[in-house]
């Protein structure tokens, strides 16, 4: 695969399920180097904020969704003590229970790896546009939340 | 004329309309930009001036001096929610 | 599974490699209000401590490994927010690259998983009776290190 | 006569033997046991007199003044390294 193309597959926005198995592996064959990988999977809970949820739908805005998560990464790369990193999102409908955010950083070292990766989800909240649509027994809200 | 892509609760506050069109000569400030927008649709007008949503200019964060060319990429973006 | 087997899944020392996904999938299954799940996955490097690694084979205390990954993590779920908690271990020989360690945490929020996730690594360092005997170039080698 | 379970460095100063077997009496302690251990092996009670090797009684970490009973599992540990 090129270097264009691998570059690619590290930064996503994509409806389809991903297999954090496959995600770690992309991260892992970077460098023989890498001693731990953090990894952070944020799923879809039945609550938020005190209501029922039965479903979520991830709007994002396309273009400047994905060149925000590339932003992430390349600061985290440049800012951090790690080797590699990969952020992916979902968007459409997801049920309770199901991945919408995987975040996978390496590093030689456990401390950097967490660090990053807390980092790294922490700024894609702040930064990244992407909406929430939750379906509750009330009806549909547009979450407005900020981390 | 200029398009203005919509997102989450401001395309909701536009009964769905992905974008909308706004006859704004290039040049102007998003300033200006908001409001013609305050014009139309108050409650979005109302958001933007309370800062709940922001405005993108070319995929960054504008602020009200920031100017619009016509070719532009202008989008209206509530507070973002991603990540579980 | 009775609660006592599914409990035995969580904290394991086992030959044979083992898939994240699989692991997650366990931890998930556990309760429909866990949004966010962190794992730390270490895997073997080729260097440690200045020297190239070829082989790492890890030896461990039969019956006082798993008693001691038992109480890490029964201390994690009770001293962090947290909803579950697994604890993996390999041992044997490890190639480069592959995997060792595998900590999973759930929980309600980010921040309570990322934290309970590195105590629970770094514990498992400090108290679990697992060795590490290292090929080297210039022969084998028993690691003696502390975090 | 007590079974003494040996792992990584530990073993390999004892020949790569897995246990030793120490004639020691039964409510001794941890103290004596490291004597008995030292004239025999002095390479692996100087290392436990450092404090570099631990020993455990029934799978938790000994001191000095820990009493032996004839049933308990003992084992030297060097130090750990588990966690990749």
């Amino acid at each position: 695969m090129s270097v264009e193309t691998e570059g690619a597959m590290l930064v996503r926005i994509q409806a389809e399920d991903f297999s954090v198995d496959e995600e770690i592996n992309r991260v892992r064959a970077r460098s023989t180097r890498i001693g731990g990988i953090s990894t952070f999977l944020g799923i879809v809970r039945d609550r938020s904020k005190g209501r029922d949820v039965r479903l979520l739908t991830f709007e994002h805005y396309e273009g400047m969704a994905q060149k925000k998560l590339r932003e992430i990464r390349e600061r985290a790369l440049q800012d951090f003590d790690v080797i590699e990193v990969l952020v992916l999102h979902r968007f459409g409908a997801i049920d309770i229970g199901e991945n919408v955010v995987l975040i996978v950083v390496g590093a030689e070292h456990r401390a950097d790896a967490f660090k990053a990766c807390e980092w790294c989800i922490d700024e894609l909240k702040q930064i990244t546009p992407i909406w929430k649509l939750e379906e509750t027994p009330e009806g549909e809200v547009w979450v407005e939340e900020h981390p | 004329m200029l398009t203005i892509k919509l997102f989450g609760m401001v395309k909701m506050l536009a009964q769905q309309q992905k974008e909308l069109s706004l006859d704004l000569p290039s040049g102007q400030t998003v300033k200006l930009l908001v409001e013609f927008l305050n014009a139309e649709y108050p409650d979005i007008g109302d958001l933007i001036l309370k800062k709940k949503v922001l405005v993108s200019v070319n995929q960054e964060i504008a602020h009200p001096d920031t100017v619009i060319n016509g070719e532009d990429e202008i989008a209206l973006l509530p507070p973002f929610a991603g990540g579980a």
